[in-house]
Formats: structure tokens, C-alpha cells, sequence
């Protein structure tokens, strides 16, 4: 497989102003701003599972967000296929609509309860015109309910969402979502609401489909373990920031970022023999602490004096192994 | 406590637009209304037995032969220092009116809305013990019945039975509350006990409802079952938390009731000749005496506007997490 | 010798629903020791949470007990009226809820809800219980000035530490612990089960975790119960049953959850969906999703085999379940 | 599929006895309206009998101080209240409804500022307003009407807005446009069928607030004197109250049961669509 960049984003930022007052509507006010993600870059390779993994806050639904065009940076861009999302326009950016799609977190809430299976996929079939006949839409309607494991589809066809379980629902909306056929699937969380007996069955379909479909993924979860059954490579964000990107083999099993190593040691392990190494970080963990220079020295085993002036760059560490760390400046 | 001072002081900042708004939409709407808006202001002005010179003085108080921008100004100026205009009919400036009918109907308004409120929320929460039981369903269903029945309808019904049928209650003839006319003390009560009833009866349903529902719905939250796991009786997790936290959107409700009391307490002066502002405000319709009526909204409006700010500010008292917002 | 604290004997709980009768506990037993822990595992719908909400009989209207018997310490807690029942909780028995961020008053200060906590239950002077909620305060890791934060103030894991030092302040004998971690992020989820942990060994505690992370049970228990469709299918020590499971049910829950060390095994998911509690199907619930289920799986309810001392297994063919098989069996399926 | 939820809707709210019985009143006054040509024994304009005559087998009400026939009128009437509480509460409905969903789903300033609006209209007090209008601009029904409707809306903007914003972020929402559906698609596809029910309910309650409300007007000599509805009834007949009891009790009565039938109705739907409230019977 030749290395074909499919998705970058450059500096890719969106802040939040959270305004104040009756007369914010006119532009006056006082306000602050979040960042929620802040200038983050990244390139994805076509046919690879890109893994965005973080703790809540870190930044990795709104980048997902973004990427879907569901939520407009504030600074920076994406170049989808050599085009800049921020470029398009009525007819090219449905067509970007449909060669990119999106799978939620929760299976309650993915399909509009008052659709029938059928209507739900259908109104995407009807959206970008595919098909010239209800029967032809109805067999492609079929056969992708036959290609995410909904089979017989006769059977499917005609439910209500509340009227199957979660882990059916969410093959339902990976349905909708590759009945367009569509290059770039950004996955949030797609398993995370998910019973785990079922769970391995999304993450299959979801690799099977990679294969059959020759489709990229943007795969975002705070599940480490569930990273590393799927992802090729793999970012860890936080607060807003990619701290460490590699093979996911090498962020796992040799990690450099202090956080990273922090996150890993704190992942249970389904063995009671297996005795975990844990590192100890003081105080509480999950405040918003501080502002000034690299935003995790605060909770950092490892912060000298610089890290609380100087935010770190992700540079390259190890071959393509992509640390932002003081710890790793030479 | 400092982000509850600037929460009072950012809502007290917010008002002010309402209010002026309130005003400016009044001189609008007699400037559009069919006719000459100077007949609005004058209103009454050919009643027998006023001085002409009076007259004069009130066209160049308004400056009513200026351009239209100039007699906003004049006009939003004499609001501002109280002045609300001067009712012909009465021979008296608008704001002499109101003021003199406002504690008659402070005296129908106040006790019957504490006693609606306070009662309401007390039967609204007990209710909410056992939804749907079946004191639950008899006291719902009578408190539908008496929010659909129109209150002045109440008045009438209530007038029929204890003061022309039982002859317990006067009909009316409630005489000013302060002043050289004012009654004794128990003729005050005989006559305020029928249209205070007649208030009570239609606010309190309101009160059932909203308590009700809200401890329903609070009973069911997570901190609930922690209270009860933790081994506090019934009466001690409905009382002390649940109740406590249904009251924020009473407080709520009882601020977007205000209006509601309001039209109660107008129709319910109409019915038994309460001589209160509701009352006026019918005589003023009568008359078509304009500037009374104009004079009446505009006070009401910010009478309104300063109880819906201090219900806001109670709220924040009561509800910890609003300072942040 | 053993000293038996909570003994549970075939608890059946239904829940009355438009159409019959939900039967979330459907004939339960397990024995709990003094200061030993306990896992409760299964999906969700498996009734894990009701069994936790049965044995402080903290249901809604709906719920009804059909029969058993929750033995504490010798009395049987079905028997008790309220107000005996009312003396137990949070005295001898006390609670750490699954949803930390809705377990607290939103509209009381933290440290008033702690010391309400003991004084409804226990007669102290106001100084005394404030000293007690001070002293518990810095036991789980907070700071004593942070008793006078709303519970919006505090971050989830801090709630949560809120949570767990009311559920210590009665000084009780057990805690049931539902979820206790599952709406936290991983590294505060660690850090409140290592302290839940930690209090355990400190105050002697018994305590019942229930979860659907068979990882953190696998961290945290001694004993583990898996549950599914409102029975426990196999019950064992949990070296013991992470080491074979005897049951097919536990074998597709053990291997279909990936982990970060060691090699990356394919995972393996099962079909279907669990049974609806409303009409279970007859014979054993897990047979019309088991890969090795045969006539007589669907026909008649397994009975309880001791495999090994102490671990027992609800399955017809526990005394021959090959694992190897069951696994690639249900990695055809997936 | 339409009548299949209506069917299931049915079956939930038949099961409240007291919405089924607002529904019963409503059907019955509708009927009566409809059928008012045919069952009103007299005509509700003309002397029939002797002034202020007691109920009795041929004044079934009595009869007013003009000698008409006051049953009669009371079921003439019950057209008036009826297209008085249905007009204002559909002009209330419209506008809540477009006013509150479309610059909830848009957001930016246009938002902000209808928000302000409404905020706006809710801090009036609204008899005054009403009083203040109608005194100024006349009292013909359709007007009141309008006036009605046009000072309920935000009542229904806000609820809907509500709504909309939570909606919005719903994934199945968010699905939609990221297949690429327009604005306008997704709101009336997805976001307003999933949202409007409590507005529905609401709907029906402000039909109820109507008519109590012209009844109102009426009372306070703002009602419009040509038309026969049960407020006008009410308001000549209460000025002899003292001596003739019937002109007041029947036409209230009718007042009353039309709206506690709707407000019944509004309850029934709200408890249906909200199954908590009610709960274990």
C-alpha cells in the first residue's frame, strides 16, 4: 500500500468565548475563552486507523467534530484529499458530506427514534440521490444491512431503533453512515455505551469494513486498551494538545510523555495475578490547573522550571515516535 | 458572596433597558393608535368644571405641537421623575391615583398570594409522596377544575352564595384601607375575606401543580436514594431535601405568576368593588379616561419588571450554582 | 473458620411492568466473609444493580420480593419492617452510588451532607460530628476547607471522595459499591479504587463491587459472581476463575475485551442480544446466544455444579467445557 | 406509520380517565357549535319572553334582561369561544413555534435578540397590555383575538427553543448533517417532530387560557358588544346578579367546563408524553 496522506490538519484550533450579559448580542460584554483544542497538527494516511485517545476535556471530540465539519475551527485548516475543507461550498461540500461520515458514542441517541431503520438509511440514500428507484435504493438498503451483520435485513427493515439493542443500533448507524460508500469515517467513542460482549463485534465490523470498503478511520476513545486493538497509530491529547503520536505498539509499550506513561499505569488489567507499576501523581487530577508554559507540569512527575514557561513543541523523538516534552529537548 | 453581589447588580443593570423599553413601547403604541395621539393625552379634557389654563399647561408640559423625537424625550423625562401624565377625569395627576389605590390592593394581593404559595407547595409536595394515589387524583382533579373556572365567575358565584343567599359576607362597599374613610378593622376583614377566598382559590392550583411536579421529578434523582440509603425517614428526605430543591422552580413560577395575580386581582376588585387599582383600571376603562390606563400599564410594568428582579435574586439566594453562571 | 457476614439465598426481586413481571434477581445465592470483597459482574440488564438495591431494600413501588432470604449477620433483612430496616442502613450496611455526579444535594454544602449523614443516624454533639467529618475529609483526600463547596464546585473524582467518606462515617461493616468509577476518567477511576482499597484495609471493611469491567474486578475482589439475564451463572475465587472459566458466558466476557499488556488476541463478541427479563426463555437464559447450547440447554434451567472447591458453575456442560473450542467456536461467530 | 403512532399515542393516553374525559367535553361543546343552528330553541337576538323570568321548561336558563332566551345564547356562544380560543391559541402556536425553532437551530444574533424579545413580552404584565391595546385600538373579536394569540407566543418560543437546543446535539441530529441535509430538512425532518409535543400540550392549554381570557376582556366592558359570546352573556347578565342568578351561573359554567375540558386535554397529552408524572397506580 503506497503512503497517500488522506486527511492533515494544520494548527487546527477552536476556542470557545464564553460570553456574559444582556447585551453580549451586540458584541459588548465581558468573556473568556477555553481552547478547547489548540493548534494541533496531524496527517492521516489512507486505509491506516488513526487513534485520538485522551481523558474528557482533552480536546478529542471537538477535533473529531471539526474534521466532520460539524464545528468550525477557529484558527488553522484541514486538507481533505488536497482540498481545504474551509474552501467548499453548496454542491462540492455535499460532496464532501458524503465521503465523510461520522459514527456517534451513544447507540440511544444515533438514530431519530420516530424513523424506522429503513427511513433512517433512506433519507441518506435520498439526500445524495443514489438509486433511481425505491426498489434499487431498498436492495442497497439490503445489502448494507447484510454487510454490517443486521441479517436477515427483512428483519431489521422495519424496526424502531428502541426496538433493538444497543449493539444492533450501532450497526444500524455504521449502515447509514457506509451506505454512502464513503472514504473517511470519523468515529466517536463508537464503543464506549456499548455492552462489552457485543463490543468486539463493532470493532471487527468496523476493521472488516476497513479492508472491504478501503475506508480511513479517525477512531477517538479514552479506552487505551481498545486503542491498541484497533488504532495503527495513535495521539494522545491533552487539554486541548497532542502530546505524544507513534505506532500505537510504540506509545503503548514504550511511551515518553510523562502523561502517557501516567494514563497507561492507571489502566486496569484483567488478570489478578498481573501486579501494576503505578506512578503516583500528587494532589487532585482533575482540575484545571494552570495556563502558563506546558499545561500538564502542574500534575507532572518530571516538570523543571521551564516547562512552567515554555509550551512544548511535538517534535520527532524517536522515527515517528512524536513527543511534546521538555524532558526529550536536546 | 461577591459573585452574588455582582449577580444582583448585573440584573439590577439588565432591568433598566426593560423598563425604558416598556416605556418607549407605550408612547408608541398611543402614537399609532387610530386617532390623534394628542386626544389620547387629553383624554377627558372637555369634562365641565376644568380650568382651560390647566389645559393649556398640560398640551405645553407634553409638548404636544413639538416633532415627534422631542416629545418621546419629554415624555420618557416625565416618567423617569414620576410623572405619568394627568387624568382629566379625576382632576388629578395619573400617579396620585395609582398611588392612592395601590395599598388596597396590596391588601387583597399580599395575604392571599402568601397564603396560595405557602399552602400549595405544602398539599403539591405531600401529594408528590404518592403520585397517583387516590387523595392524589381527587386533589388534581379539583385543582383543574379550579384553574379553568374564571376567577371573576368565582367571585360572582361565591357573591351569590354568602352574600346574597347566606347574607354572611358584604357584596361590597369596602371603603379605602388608610386614610379619614378607612372602616374598622373587622369591617376591613368582613369585606376582604370573599375576594380573598376568590384570589386563593385560583392561585393555589397552580401551586399544587408546580410543587408536585417538581418534587416528583426530584424524587427521582440519584441524591435522593443516597438520603434514603443513608437512613433518613421519609418525611426527613421529602422535607428537607427534596422540598428544598422543588422550591427553585416555585419561586419561578411564582414570579411568572405575578401577571396572573394581577389579572386575578382585576377582574376580582371588578366583582366586589375592591377599591384598588384593578378597580380603577375598570372605571378608567369605562371612561376611556387614557392616560389612567397608560399611566396604570406603565406602573404595573414596572412593578413587574422590579418582581420578577427580586424574584431572580431569590433564586440565587436559594440555588447555590447560579452565581456561576 | 469462616465468618459468614452477608448470606443471600435464593433472592427473587421482580419488578412489576405493563404486560407481568420484570425479573431482574431471579434466584440468587452467594455468601459474603468478613472483610472480603466480592465482585458482581455482567452486562447492563443483568440485574447486578438490583441485587445491590435489594440488599438495602432501597427499590421503587414496582419492586416486588418473591422469595429468599438476605441473611446479615443472622437476620434476615426481608423480615425487618422500615424502621429496622431504616437502623441498618448506613449504620452496619452503607452505599457508594454509581453516579457520583448526581449523589449529592446540589443545593447543601458538602461538609453539611457528611455531617447529616451521621448525626440522623448516630446522637453526637454538632462539634464532635464536625470533627469526625474533618478527620474523614483528610482520610480520603481532601482538604477540610473543601467542606464548604457545593457539590457543583468540586470535580467528579472529589465528589466521589465526598461520596466514599459519607458512606465511612457510620463506621459501617459493609459497603456495596456500584460503579463506583465508571463515569471518571481513568487515571481518578484508579486513584478512588486504590483509596476505596486502601479504607478497606484500614477499617476492616466487607465490601461488594459491582461492575461491568470485569478488569476491575479482576484488581479489586476476592470472590466474583458473573450475572447474566438475572441469574449468576458461575461463582468462584477470582484467581480461580480468571485462571478457567467453567462457564461460556464468562469465557466470551473474558475474551472480548481487549488489554494493554501482552499479545493482541483477536476478540471474540456474541451474537444476539440478552434475553428480555419480561419472558425469559425457558431452560438455561444464556442458550440461545451459547455456542455449544443443546436440546437439553433449552429445556431445562442448569443446575449447580461444583467444578472445584469452591467454584461453582449454572451450566449443563460445566464438567466439560473445553475453553479452547468455546473460543475459536465464538470467534467464527463474530 | 402516521396512524399507527396515533393509534399507540391513543393507547397510552386513553389510559389517563380524566384526559378522556376533557376530550369527551371538548368533543361535546364541538358538537354543540357545529350543531348550534339546529338545537338553539330560540333565536338568541330576539324577545322571546318576559325579561329576567327564571329557568323553567321553556327557558331552560331563563331568560335576560331583554327578555332573550339565555340557553340559547349560551349555545350560540359556544361558536364564539370556540373560534376565539382555537384562533388565538393557532397565532400563538405559529409563531411560538417558527419564532422559537428557527433561530434556535440558526443560533447567532438574530437568536439572541428574538430571546430578548420574548423575555421582553414575558415581563409585561399581560392583562394591562391587553387592557392598554384593545381600549386604544377597539374591541372587534377577531382583533381581541389576535391580540390573545399574539401575546401567548412566547410562552410556546420559549419552550421550543428549549427544546431545539437540546435536540441539536443529539447525535441522530448531528448524523443528519453530516449526511449532508439542509437546514431546513433537519429541523422539520428531525428536530421539530422529535420536539414538539410539549408545545402541542401547551397548545391546548393556552386554548383554555383564551377563552377564560375573552371572558376576562368581556367583563371588563372590552369584550365586542355584537358578538354573542359567553363572556358578553356573563358581563350583562352579572349586572343582576342580585335578582337573577342564572344570567351568571349558565354561561360561566360553560366557560368553565370548555376549559378545564381543554386544559385536560393539555394534561393528558403532557402525562402521556411523560409517563413519570402519573406512575404507579
Amino acid at each position: 500500500m503506497s503512503i497517500e496522506i488522506i486527511v492533515k490538519a494544520n494548527n487546527l484550533s477552536k476556542h470557545y468565548m464564553i460570553k456574559k450579559g444582556i447585551w453580549s448580542f451586540l458584541g459588548g460584554g465581558k468573556g473568556f475563552t477555553i481552547k478547547a483544542v489548540d493548534q494541533i497538527n496531524f496527517e492521516i494516511m489512507r486505509g491506516e486507523i488513526f487513534g485520538l485517545a485522551g481523558e474528557s476535556g482533552s480536546g478529542k471530540t471537538t477535533t473529531g467534530r471539526m474534521l466532520a465539519l460539524l464545528e468550525k475551527p477557529t484558527y488553522g485548516s484541514i486538507i481533505f484529499e488536497g482540498t481545504d475543507l474551509a474552501s467548499l461550498k453548496g454542491k462540492e461540500l455535499k460532496h464532501f458530506r458524503r465521503k465523510v461520515q461520522m459514527i456517534f458514542q451513544d447507540p440511544y441517541e444515533s438514530l431519530d427514534p420516530r424513523l424506522k431503520i429503513y427511513d433512517s438509511i433512506y433519507e441518506a440514500l435520498a439526500i445524495h440521490s443514489i438509486g433511481s428507484s425505491k426498489q434499487e435504493r431498498t436492495k442497497i438498503i439490503k445489502e448494507t444491512l447484510e454487510n454490517v451483520g443486521l441479517s436477515p435485513p427483512e428483519e431489521f427493515l422495519n424496526r424502531y431503533p428502541h426496538e433493538l439493542s444497543g449493539g444492533q443500533r450501532q450497526r444500524a448507524s455504521i449502515a447509514r453512515a457506509i451506505v454512502l460508500k464513503p472514504k473517511f469515517i470519523i468515529a466517536d467513542e463508537p464503543v464506549s455505551m456499548i455492552d462489552t460482549s457485543v463490543c468486539a463485534g463493532i470493532l471487527n465490523l468496523m476493521m472488516k469494513l476497513r479492508s472491504t470498503m478501503n475506508v480511513t478511520y479517525i477512531f477517538i476513545t479514552h479506552d487505551l486498551a481498545i486503542a491498541r486493538y484497533i488504532c495503527d497509530r495513535l495521539a494522545i491529547m491533552y487539554q486541548g494538545k497532542i502530546r505524544e503520536l507513534g505506532h500505537t505498539e510504540d506509545v503503548i509499550n514504550k511511551p515518553l510523555h510523562p502523561y502517557t506513561k501516567i494514563l497507561l499505569s492507571s489502566v486496569p488489567i484483567p488478570d489478578p495475578g498481573f501486579k501494576r507499576q503505578r506512578i503516583r501523581i500528587p494532589g487532585e487530577w482533575d482540575i484545571f490547573y494552570n495556563q502558563m508554559g506546558c499545561k500538564f507540569h502542574g500534575r507532572c512527575p518530571n516538570a523543571n522550571e521551564k516547562c512552567t514557561k515554555e509550551e512544548p513543541e511535538l517534535r520527532e523523538i524517536l522515527p515517528e515516535h512524536w513527543v511534546a516534552c521538555h524532558l526529550y529537548a536536546f | 458572596m461577591n459573585g452574588l453581589r455582582r449577580y444582583i447588580a448585573r440584573r439590577i443593570l439588565e432591568a433598566i433597558p426593560l423598563i425604558f423599553a416598556i416605556i418607549v413601547f407605550n408612547f408608541v403604541i398611543f402614537h399609532i393608535a387610530p386617532g390623534d395621539p394628542t386626544s389620547y393625552m387629553m383624554a377627558g379634557s372637555g369634562v365641565a368644571g376644568i380650568d382651560p389654563v390647566v389645559i393649556e399647561a398640560m398640551k405645553k408640559r407634553w409638548g404636544l405641537d413639538k416633532p415627534l423625537l422631542e416629545q418621546l424625550v419629554v415624555y420618557l423625562s416625565g416618567v423617569i421623575r414620576g410623572d405619568l401624565g394627568y387624568s382629566f377625569f379625576r382632576n388629578k395627576p395619573v400617579s396620585e391615583v395609582i398611588l392612592e389605590r395601590v395599598p388596597a390592593t396590596l391588601l387583597l394581593i399580599l395575604p392571599s398570594a402568601c397564603a396560595s404559595i405557602v399552602v400549595g407547595t405544602l398539599i403539591g409536595a405531600y401529594l408528590a409522596k404518592r403520585p397517583g394515589s387516590k387523595l392524589d387524583s381527587t386533589v388534581s382533579t379539583f385543582s383543574s377544575i379550579l384553574y379553568s373556572v374564571p376567577v371573576f365567575w368565582l367571585g360572582l358565584i361565591l357573591l351569590i352564595i354568602f352574600a346574597f343567599g347566606l347574607k354572611l359576607f358584604p357584596s361590597s362597599g369596602m371603603v379605602s384601607p388608610i386614610g379619614e374613610y378607612a372602616g374598622s378593622v373587622t369591617d376591613m376583614l368582613q369585606h376582604l375575606f370573599l375576594p380573598s377566598l376568590t384570589l386563593f382559590l385560583t392561585d393555589v392550583p397552580i401551586f399544587i401543580r408546580t410543587a408536585r411536579a417538581s418534587v416528583i421529578e426530584i424524587m427521582r434523582e440519584d441524591f435522593i436514594t443516597t438520603f434514603k440509603a443513608m437512613g433518613l425517614k421519609e418525611n426527613a428526605v421529602l422535607y428537607k431535601h427534596a422540598l428544598r430543591n422543588a422550591l427553585l422552580p416555585t419561586v419561578t413560577i411564582a414570579g411568572m405568576l405575578l401577571g396572573f395575580l394581577l389579572t386575578g386581582a382585576v377582574l376580582v376588585e371588578t366583582v366586589f368593588g375592591w377599591p384598588g387599582l384593578g378597580r380603577t383600571t375598570y372605571e378608567a376603562i369605562y371612561m376611556r379616561d387614557y392616560p389612567l390606563i397608560m399611566g396604570i400599564f406603565v406602573f404595573s410594568s414596572i412593578v413587574f419588571i422590579s418582581i420578577t428582579l427580586v424574584v431572580d435574586i431569590v433564586y440565587a439566594f436559594l440555588d447555590p450554582r447560579v452565581k456561576y453562571r | 473458620m469462616k465468618m459468614v457476614l452477608l448470606e443471600v439465598r435464593d433472592l427473587k426481586m421482580y419488578y412489576r411492568a405493563f404486560g407481568g413481571w420484570i425479573r431482574a434477581v431471579d434466584g440468587i445465592s452467594f455468601e459474603l466473609e468478613r472483610g472480603s470483597t466480592l465482585g458482581l459482574v455482567g452486562e447492563s440488564g443483568c440485574g447486578k444493580s438490583s441485587v445491590g438495591l435489594s440488599l438495602l431494600k432501597l427499590l421503587p413501588p414496582t419492586a416486588k420480593f418473591m422469595s429468599g432470604e438476605i441473611l446479615f449477620d443472622g437476620t434476615d433483612l426481608l423480615n425487618l419492617c422500615p424502621e429496622d430496616i431504616r437502623k441498618i442502613r448506613w449504620k452496619r450496611i452503607s452505599m457508594i452510588f454509581q453516579n457520583a455526579m448526581n449523589a449529592l444535594d446540589p443545593v447543601k454544602k458538602v461538609g453539611d451532607q457528611l455531617m447529616e449523614a451521621l448525626t440522623v443516624n448516630v446522637n453526637v454533639r454538632k462539634d464532635e460530628a464536625k470533627k469526625k467529618a474533618v478527620e474523614l475529609f483528610e482520610r480520603v483526600g481532601l482538604s477540610a476547607d473543601r467542606m464548604n463547596s457545593y457539590p457543583h464546585e468540586l470535580s467528579g473524582g472529589m465528589k466521589q471522595r465526598v461520596i466514599i467518606a459519607m458512606a465511612l462515617v457510620c463506621n459501617p461493616e459493609l459497603i456495596i459499591a456500584d460503579e463506583p468509577t465508571t463515569a471518571l476518567d481513568v487515571v481518578v477511576q484508579d486513584q478512588i479504587m486504590q483509596l476505596i482499597l486502601e479504607l478497606k484495609e484500614k477499617f476492616n471493611l466487607s465490601i461488594i463491587f459491582i461492575s461491568h469491567s470485569a478488569s476491575v474486578i479482576a484488581e479489586t475482589c476476592e470472590r466474583i459472581c458473573v450475572m447474566y439475564g438475572g441469574k449468576i451463572v458461575e461463582q468462584a475465587d477470582v484467581r480461580s476463575i480468571f485462571k478457567s472459566p467453567y462457564h461460556p458466558y464468562t469465557i466470551s466476557l473474558f475474551y472480548s475485551y481487549p488489554s494493554i499488556v501482552g499479545e493482541v488476541k483477536k476478540l471474540i463478541s456474541l451474537p444476539g442480544a440478552p434475553p428480555n427479563l419480561l419472558n425469559p426463555p425457558a431452560g438455561c437464559r444464556f442458550a440461545p446466544r451459547c455456542p455449544i447450547a443443546k436440546k437439553v440447554c433449552k429445556a431445562e434451567e442448569p443446575p449447580k455444579f461444583e467444578v472445584k472447591k469452591g467454584h461453582y458453575s449454572h451450566c449443563h456442560f460445566a464438567m466439560e467445557l473445553d475453553v479452547r473450542k468455546i473460543q475459536s467456536m465464538l470467534e467464527g461467530l463474530t | 406509520m402516521v396512524l399507527a403512532k396515533i393509534r399507540m399515542f391513543w393507547l397510552e393516553y386513553r389510559r389517563d380517565r380524566m384526559a378522556v374525559f376533557g376530550l369527551a367535553l371538548v368533543v361535546f361543546f364541538a358538537f354543540i357549535a357545529i350543531l348550534a343552528p339546529f338545537i338553539t330553541p330560540y333565536d338568541p337576538w330576539s324577545f322571546v319572553s318576559q325579561a329576567l323570568s327564571p329557568p323553567s321548561q321553556k327557558n331552560l336558563f331563563g331568560t335576560d334582561k331583554l327578555g332573550r332566551d339565555v340557553f340559547s345564547r349560551v349555545i350560540w356562544g359556544t361558536r364564539v369561544s370556540f373560534i376565539f380560543g382555537l384562533g388565538a391559541a393557532t397565532i400563538s402556536g405559529l409563531i411560538g413555534i417558527i419564532l422559537g425553532a428557527i433561530p434556535a437551530y440558526y443560533g447567532g444574533w438574530l437568536d439572541d435578540l428574538l430571546s430578548r424579545i420574548y423575555e421582553f413580552i414575558l415581563v409585561i404584565p399581560t392583562i394591562f397590555l391587553l387592557i392598554l391595546i384593545i381600549a386604544m385600538f377597539g374591541s372587534s373579536i377577531y382583533f381581541s383575538m389576535a391580540v390573545v394569540g399574539l401575546t401567548m407566543w412566547p410562552y410556546l418560543a420559549r419552550i421550543m427553543r428549549a427544546q431545539v437546543l437540546s435536540l441539536k446535539s443529539k447525535a441522530y441530529v448531528q448524523a443528519s448533517i453530516g449526511l449532508g441535509a439542509s437546514g431546513i430538512r433537519t429541523l422539520f425532518k428531525h428536530i421539530i417532530p422529535n420536539g414538539i409535543q410539549p408545545v402541542i400540550a401547551n397548545i391546548t392549554i393556552q386554548i383554555a387560557y383564551a377563552i377564560l381570557t375573552e371572558a376576562g376582556l368581556s367583563f371588563l366592558g372590552l369584550g365586542d358588544t355584537t358578538q354573542v359570546s359567553w363572556g358578553q352573556i356573563l358581563y350583562w347578565g352579572h349586572l343582576h346578579i342580585a335578582s337573577a342568578w342564572w344570567n351568571t351561573v349558565f354561561p360561566g359554567l360553560a366557560i368553565a367546563l370548555l376549559a378545564l375540558g381543554f386544559t385536560l386535554i393539555g394534561d393528558g397529552i403532557n402525562n402521556t408524553l411523560n409517563p413519570k408524572m402519573r406512575e404507579s397506580r
